[in-house]
């Protein structure tokens, strides 16, 4: 309740959270409100320029922009957020078990995360797209696997941090097992940084997803992705600037909701900031 | 007499605007004449610091300040602008505060710092032509506070000094600016006894050197009494009451100041003599030729922590364990626990070899050996209502019905003085001292036969430490558990141990009944540590001796 | 005048080798053919007529005796004999040298010198396309120097050739480019530009800026997109003209649903070829009712085939008589993701979806990927196209007949086969084109792929910069010698 | 009471901390090497696993079933995957990368690696620089005016950055900067060796729209750290000292974000790189990036071989620099 209210006094949170809101509400039920389907091709109207029929214009099959737009950016967001949340459930408990450990279990689990690390990411999702082909569950797979080791190192440096905490000791005086410790006193007292990251990572995923998209590594059609259909738009974007700069928008205005959003849950749980604010 | 050196009047500071403003000062008066030493005492959050701050202008921008009257040397302060004030920052008001390793910048060596201040302070006399050698004078300035080595220690960076070093030298860097006022935010808390007598002896010489006035800033009423002339007693942002130092003490005005005294007296008075209980039985703990050394981890070479420690602990009796920061304390109260593996020796609980035990072996024996930590905050976790905590604590000890559960919480509860509704919050919403009581009845509910108390009260405010002491040795003697006592406070230790045991650098130098010990130490480094109670141990007679407020200078053979 | 050219290679960015009996990738034929001379070359208006040769004569029961010109210089200063023509087609069919372009030669017996500047090509019966393929096109049979081959050896001929051509490589950055020098002593008299500068560049798009920008002077494509708005700038000239290419859904004709006659017919005619080459290229092509392109002109069939157009309700009814009820048609249709590729699939797979209710799927690999699968047979269907294929029997004999090595859906009827052949051995222009239509006309009746359309080939130039002359094979290098700015 | 005060170290001179530094980069590149190792084999083994073959890529579409067999018999893709595994690791171990199989057909991997290598590096290096230039001004202004409209517009420009992914942000100068102002060429690579304006000038824009993000990151992260430093306890001391402003913002507070600050900048490398592949490919620069790209669509696996050892490196050789230097900067930790 206080940590709520205090949110709701950090001005950049609460832009970025307003902002959240309606893009998501405009992905989740803007496409049913349009009369055009994302799908329905036009050959009529092919790169119509922005009119009131179509705010966004029409790309090369005449299909309304906007409301390929407001379901890329729905197949996007739910493709990030899934990648995010693999890592990131997956990430949390390499890293608790490596930083509770230690030792041996800890050595494994990070050298292989300093592996999938060490690879630029665009490359490493790039690579693994390549090589196992093109599918929505592919990209998240990729994705998560670029954010696994970031999620897993933070996991693991906030462990190390609280492991030696009084209130983990007076749990191990109790004799309790290392699972339920884990589980029950370490997990939600690195949930913050985890969540903090999880905002950060989800404005990088995006970005990921876009850019594999973009060079043509991503959703299959005519499922439609914002790096899809940008890469659509710069296609012909001297005939239809608007495709392109429509598209491009969109994913600046949804990275700019996340990324307030995420300064906001910054501010909020780091307890320095929360001091001196 | 003369115009005061400083005159303050209705001083008010507050943080956030609107709804979320908080004052933390609301009207502080408070004068000071040229040489003379005003103490500050207060329990923690009371507006000390921000006194001081205010003073100087160094509080954070989102922080509002009013006053009626703020007259330095009879210039009215709040009327400069901030380049005028600037020119007497550092210049004719300085301060030392209250954490010295914080106040030097970590990526810079010391000799650095004073010379930037000398430099500073040049400037600031208008002198044109520098003159170059301050490092020579930075030494003579280290050495007159009594730094050994003073040129090596001008070249090593502020972590390489110990904290007593480096409070002397911040000092040192004081003196460099010379100047007419100087605010001592509690120089002193952070470190041990030793040091901080010496630092205070050093204190009083300067002062009266540079003929300057001196707001002294401390939560210790045996450490105000004697360097102080007159004291002012905070609480919440107001001053209580303000006197000279000796009637302060003999005459109380304020509640809060008669509870104070109270507190430091009880404290300072031997607890009655008991015996050595458990003699007779057989001992609850064997330690034999303990040692344990932690592995070298990056740069850092192994570093042996423990060395041949042997000691018996007895079923029922309060061993205390004192030495300086540093000397292995915690390192042996958690070997003991078996939090740490130890590296040689052996390691009996009534009789049974744990030394090297597992984890997993250990576990029905973990029930047995409770410990209660030095940060009350930090032992509960921060997302469980207390009563939780508590019911986790009796499900590990074989407690399973819910109801059960329940009634012995609220039993638990009781028993440490709180109210069942302590039991519905959160760590956070409840206080130090509050907290550590249930750290207490959480030890307690797994029904222990050995409690390790790592300075379990130097957190808490004195007004609250002598209750939970007391709390402490009721549990204690209602359930005949052994405890292991450890504090580098004297007085608590004398206040509540059997006997006790001294360690340094990891061995242990002196183990015996607490009266033994206090009235006739075998070690030299016993008694060095037992001198520092000379003054803080001046219940016997506050305000007389000390370090010369208004006294003779007490004589100090080095 | 300037004396540097910069004329980039757009939408590649790959040149593997310059040795055209291993020369297989587009980009590696646009240098090649400014580098080197083939026996014969097209004229402007597509004629096969003499480069190297000075007279062609053909020979009783097949093949031709050509003289050479005299005082052909190689790069290297020596001069070009029969034997250097000799070795460099015995090399191309030699079983060793494993070319890609040794199907070009493979009716020849022999080659026999006759004197230094005289041989003789002698075939297999009648060959048909021979001369076609002794032009300098995508053919790799370009005439290399025996001397300096044998000297340098293949690794290192095949990244610094000698050639005859107008152009000499002198500089060779992998993926980035090359630096063309003039070859003063060019036997048709020296170029006008010192020096060419091409440059790589893998995205068609990126070419365009660059070109606007003005860091390059003319691209080898342009993306279809941006033609038309690039027509109305003043700074830039387009070349456009139908290409040789057809572009077309290949389907596996020994898988389901594909297997039935019925179930390609009526995917055929549930698509709007129209709609698509405006969608899928914006215009820059015609719709094609059959693998023969319109370019080719005298192989052109111009009445309409049926099946060849949209019309849903027959596409329905043809839908109704397979064995395969549409709805449980749920292949996937195999793309890549390169531009256009992509939507051509989208396009197609979403209009019969819509027509017949059938289930198809867009699915987009790499370039790679679609091309192993389509190889190996491993696929029901995929969009798919040859570029700068110049002679008929490169897409009857290759892609209809039962053994023809570009036949990848499976395609087998043994009439066009033997229609194919008697194509092959006719060597007369007037009578040879029946031969082949006929048999186009037979499998685009059994629907052995499904045409869609022919694309444009452009060039971009920019306004000032003149000489090119645009051949529908899409040349490139070979327009070098007689460009100039104006 | 004579000698409690503590032993007094020695002024620790720079051999002293130097000496475990040596220790600790022998274990880093110790531990380099085994990433190294298993990073090639896994890109190894799962570029054989994936469908594609560098023979089609080599030869194109238009290669005929003999040439194919050919190229895979000149190339040993014939062999089993194991012995062509340990054929590249022998020959990597003797220095020898292989031949490229489609990229550059033939050439060896480790002459191509080292042409494409200076252009990835030029603009890396120009996008790293103009990142950190841009953050520090960003990120300071926005510290030292916290909560006033300069550290809102900072702050906005920052998020705005991080808003931009690099290719949109590539495209947005690209029509702005070069083809609307005509400021800086839209297209193409100098090389600094020939003209290190003209380099400069032709790879500012690319290096601006991989840096935007990253400076956004840099900046935020640096107005954090400084907003820290700036309420840390020496930073009082410096002010109640009455030393100037400036001096105390430099030398306090920036010098000793500088640590925490440089940690962020060198675990963005592996954006930096993932973001010079795309735009390398958009802006033409023949680097490292484009190579890999190609090769991992070639399925040329000693190309990708080579890039991935070259990216391994170059992450390990930064990671141990900002080590290096963060423990350079700091007196506490010879190194962590
Ligand atoms: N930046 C700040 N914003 C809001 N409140 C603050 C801030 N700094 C201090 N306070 C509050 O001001 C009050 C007085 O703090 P101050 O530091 O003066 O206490 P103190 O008497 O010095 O205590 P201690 O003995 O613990 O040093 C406390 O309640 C504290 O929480
Ligand atoms: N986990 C560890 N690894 C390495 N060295 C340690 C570790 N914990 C403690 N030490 C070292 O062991 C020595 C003893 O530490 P310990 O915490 O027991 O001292 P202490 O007497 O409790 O001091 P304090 O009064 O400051 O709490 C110290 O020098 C400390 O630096
Ligand atoms: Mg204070
Ligand atoms: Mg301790
Ligand atoms: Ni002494």
């Amino acid at each position: 309740m206080t940590s709520f209210r205090r949110f709701m006094q950090n001005r950049t949170g609460m832009v970025g959270l307003l902002i959240v809101l309606i893009v998501a509400l405009a992905v989740l039920i803007g496409p049913a409100l349009i009369p055009y389907g994302p799908e329905d091709m036009d050959f009529m109207a092919i790169l119509a320029p922005p009119s009131l029929a179509h705010p966004f214009g029409t790309d090369s099959f005449g299909r309304d922009v906007l409301s390929r737009v407001l379901l890329g950016g729905r197949v996007s967001l739910t493709i990030s957020f899934a990648a995010i949340l693999v890592a990131a459930v997956l990430g949390s408990w390499i890293g608790i078990l490596s930083g509770y450990h230690l030792g041996w279990t800890d050595g494994v689990l990070m050298r292989i995360m300093d592996l999938l690390f060490a690879f630029p990411s665009f490359i490493l999702a790039m690579l693994l797209m390549v090589l196992f082909g093109f599918s929505s569950v592919n990209i998240i797979a990729a994705i998560a696997l670029v954010y696994l080791p970031i999620f897993a190192r933070i996991a693991r440096n906030t462990t190390l941090l609280i492991r030696e905490e009084p209130f983990i000791q007076a749990s191990r005086l109790m004799g309790r097992r290392p699972s339920a410790i884990m589980l029950t006193e370490i997990l939600p007292n690195i949930s913050a940084p985890i969540l903090v990251q999880a905002s950060v990572g989800l404005a990088f995923a995006i970005i990921l997803e876009a850019g594999l998209s973009f060079i043509g590594l991503g959703v299959q059609p005519p499922t439609p992705s914002l790096g899809g259909i940008m890469s659509d738009g710069r296609e012909y974007f001297s005939r239809a600037p608007w495709v392109l700069t429509m598209s491009g928008m969109a994913i600046s205005v949804a990275l700019l909701g996340i990324n307030l959003l995420g300064d906001g849950l910054r501010d909020l749980t780091d307890p320095k900031l929360r001091e001196r604010a | 007499m003369s115009v005061p050196l400083l005159d303050i009047k209705g001083l008010r500071v507050g943080f956030g605007r609107g709804a979320y403003r908080k004052e933390v000062l609301h009207g502080v008066d408070l004068h000071l004449q040229r040489g003379e030493t005003l103490g500050i005492i207060g329990e923690s959050g009371s507006g000390k610091t921000m006194t001081g701050m205010a003073l100087l202008r160094l509080l954070p921008d989102t922080a509002q300040v009013a006053q009626e009257a703020m007259l330095f040397d009879g210039t009215p302060l709040h009327d400069l602008d901030e380049t005028a004030f600037g020119a007497l920052r550092g210049v004719r008001m300085a301060m030392i505060f209250q954490d010295p390793v914080g106040s030097f910048n970590p990526a810079k060596r010391i000799g650095w710092h004073f010379r930037q201040v000398m430099k500073r302070a040049e400037t600031a006399a208008g002198g044109v032509q520098p003159t170059g050698d301050y490092r020579a004078r930075a030494v003579a300035l280290m050495q007159e506070v009594g730094i050994r080595r003073a040129e090596d220690s001008v070249d090593l960076y502020p972590h390489q000094l110990s904290g007593g070093m480096l409070q002397r030298a911040l000092i040192a860097l004081v003196l460099a600016l010379e100047p007419d006022l100087i605010v001592a935010d509690e120089p002193t808390t952070n470190l041990d006894k030793v040091v901080e007598h010496q630092i205070l002896t050093l204190f009083k010489q300067i002062q009266r050197r540079l003929n300057a006035g001196m707001i002294f800033v401390t939560h210790d009423m045996a450490v105000a009494a004697s360097l102080c002339d007159r004291i002012a007693v905070m609480r919440e942002g107001e001053v209580l009451e303000v006197a000279e130092a000796q009637r302060l003490f003999d005459d109380p005005q304020h509640d809060y100041t008669k509870l104070l005294i109270a507190t430091a007296r009880k404290l300072a008075s031997p607890a009655a003599p008991r015996g050595e209980p458990g003699r007779d039985k057989p001992p609850l703990m064997q330690i034999r030729n303990l040692s344990l050394v932690f592995p070298p981890s990056g740069p850092r070479p192994a570093f042996r922590a423990l060395d041949d420690i042997t000691l018996d602990i007895r079923q029922g009796e309060v061993i205390g364990l004192v030495g300086e920061s540093g000397s292995g304390k915690t390192t042996l109260g958690r070997a003991l626990l078996r939090l740490y593996r130890p590296s040689g020796g052996t390691l009996l609980f009534r009789g049974e070899d744990i030394t090297r035990a597992s984890d997993r072996a250990l576990r029905p024996v973990r029930r047995e050996l409770q410990m209660v930590f030095q940060d009350p905050g930090g032992s509960f976790n921060p997302r469980k209502l207390m009563k939780d905590s508590l019911a986790e604590a009796l499900r590990a000890a074989g407690v399973t019905s819910s109801r059960e559960i329940a009634a012995r919480t609220a039993a638990l509860l009781e028993r440490v003085q709180l109210a069942p509704e302590h039991g519905e919050r959160y760590p956070h919403e409840l206080s130090g001292g509050q907290l550590q009581r249930v750290a207490i009845a959480r030890a307690v509910a797994l029904d222990p036969a050995l409690i390790v108390a790592d300075e379990a009260v130097s957190k808490l405010d004195v007004s609250v430490r002598a209750g939970v002491l007391d709390l402490f040795r009721d549990i204690q003697r209602e359930k005949q558990l052994s405890m292991v006592f450890i504090t580098h406070d004297l007085e608590v230790a004398r206040y509540m141990c059997d006997r006790i045991a001294v360690l340094y650098h990891g061995r242990l130098l002196e183990l015996g009944p607490t009266e033994r010990v206090f009235d006739s130490p075998s070690s030299d480094y016993t008694r060095t540590l037992l001198e520092t109670l000379d003054y803080s141990l001046g219940g016997r007679n506050f305000g007389q001796a000390g370090y010369g407020g208004t006294g003779t200078e007490r004589a100090h053979a080095d | 005048q300037s004396t540097t050219l910069t004329a980039a290679i757009t939408g590649y960015n790959v040149i593997n080798s310059l040795d055209p009996a291993k020369a297989s990738l587009i980009p590696e034929f646009y240098v090649i053919w400014g580098v080197f001379n083939g026996l014969m070359t097209f004229d402007d208006e597509m004629n096969i007529v003499p480069d190297l040769a000075e007279t062609v004569t053909p020979l009783e029961g097949g093949g031709y005796e050509f003289t050479l010109k005299p005082g052909v210089k190689f790069h290297d200063g020596s001069e070009l004999t029969a034997e250097d023509v000799k070795f460099t087609f015995d090399r191309v069919m030699a079983a060793e040298t494993a070319s890609p372009n040794a199907g070009k030669l493979a009716k020849v017996k022999s080659v026999e010198v006759v004197d230094p500047l005289t041989l003789r090509i002698l075939t297999d019966g009648p060959y048909a396309p021979l001369l076609t393929f002794l032009t300098n096109a995508r053919t790799g049979t370009q005439i290399i120097s025996k001397a300096a081959f044998e000297s340098m050896g293949e690794e290192a001929y095949s990244r610094m050739p000698v050639g005859t051509g107008a152009y000499k490589v002198t500089d060779w950055r992998s993926g980035e480019g090359l630096t063309l020098t003039a070859h003063s002593e060019y036997f048709e008299g020296a170029p006008t530009f010192e020096t060419i500068e091409v440059p790589l560049i893998a995205e068609e798009a990126s070419g365009v800026t660059a070109l606007q920008g003005g860091q390059i002077d003319m691209t080898s494509t342009a993306p279809a997109a941006d033609v038309s708005v690039l027509m109305k700038d003043d700074a830039i000239k387009v070349l456009r003209q139908p290409g040789l290419n057809t572009r077309f859904i290949s389907v596996n004709l020994r898988k389901a649903p594909f297997d039935d006659i019925h179930v390609r017919r009526a995917f055929s005619m549930a698509f709007q070829r129209e709609a698509m080459v405006q969608a899928v290229i914006f215009g820059e092509g015609v719709t094609a009712q059959g693998l023969l392109p319109p370019q080719l002109a005298a192989y052109y069939s111009e009445e309409p085939r049926p099946y060849m157009s949209y019309d849903p309700e027959a596409a329905k009814a043809e839908m109704a008589k397979a064995k395969y009820k549409p709805e449980e048609i749920e292949i996937g249709v195999i793309t890549w993701s390169g531009g256009w590729w992509k939507r051509f699939a989208e396009i197609f797979v979403a209009q019969v979806n819509q027509t017949l209710g059938t289930k198809l799927t867009v699915e987009v690999t790499d370039a790679n990927t679609a091309y192993a699968r389509q190889k190996s047979g491993d696929f029901e269907a995929g969009v798919w196209g040859w570029l700068g294929m110049v002679d008929a029997d490169e897409y009857v004999g290759d892609i209809l007949t039962t053994t023809g090595w570009r036949n990848f859906q499976g395609y087998s009827n043994p009439e066009v086969d033997a229609l194919a052949a008697q194509g092959l051995a006719e060597t007369d222009p007037a009578k040879r084109p029946d031969f082949y239509k006929k048999a186009e006309a037979i499998a685009m009746e059994e629907m052995a792929v499904i045409p869609c359309f022919c694309s444009n080939i452009h060039n971009l130039l920019r306004a000032d910069l003149e000489g090119f002359v645009q051949r529908p094979y899409s040349n490139f290098a070979d327009q070098f010698r007689s460009m100039k700015l104006g | 009471m004579s000698d409690l005060l503590g032993t007094q170290p020695k002024a620790s001179s720079l051999s002293d901390r130097w000496g475990p530094v040596a220790l600790y980069l022998l274990k880093r590149l110790l531990s380099g090497g085994l990433v190294l190792l298993a990073g090639t084999a896994a890109v190894f083994f799962t570029i054989q696993a994936a469908p594609g073959d560098p023979a089609l890529a080599a030869l194109g579409e238009q290669a005929t079933p003999e040439a194919i067999a050919a190229f895979r018999a000149e190339y040993g893709l014939d062999a089993p995957l194991m012995a062509q595994y340990l054929r590249w690791l022998l020959g990597f171990f003797q220095g020898d990368l292989g031949q490229s199989l489609a990229v550059a057909r033939g050439m060896p991997v480790g002459e191509l690696v080292l042409q494409k290598l200076p252009a990835t590096v030029f603009v890396g290096l120009f996008a790293l620089f103009l990142a950190v230039v841009l953050s520090l001004v960003l990120g300071t202004l926005a510290a030292l005016n916290r909560g006033k409209a300069t550290d809102t517009i900072a702050t906005s420009i920052a998020v705005f950055g991080i808003s931009m992914p690099d290719f949109w942000m590539s495209y947005v100068l690209i029509f702005g900067l070069s083809l609307g102002l005509g400021l800086f060429p839209a297209f193409g690579y100098v090389a600094p060796g020939d003209s290190l304006l003209g380099a400069l000038h032709a790879a500012f824009l690319p290096a601006l729209a991989i840096a935007a993000p990253m400076a956004a990151v840099f900046a935020r992260t640096l107005r954090a750290v400084l907003i820290e430093t700036l309420s840390k306890p020496y930073v009082t001391a410096a002010r109640s000292f009455g030393l100037p402003r400036p001096f105390v913002i430099l030398h306090f507070a920036l010098r000793n974000a500088m640590v925490p600050y440089l940690t962020i900048v060198g675990l963005q490398i592996r954006y930096i790189l993932g973001g010079v592949v795309v735009v390398e490919r958009i802006f033409g620069i023949p680097g490292i990036g484009s190579l890999m790209v190609d090769g991992a669509f070639a399925r040329d696996y000693t190309v990708l071989q080579a890039c991935t050892v070259v990216f391994l490196v170059i992450v390990l050789v930064v990671n141990i620099a900002v080590d290096m230097i963060c423990a350079l900067l700091d007196p506490k930790q010879t190194v962590r």
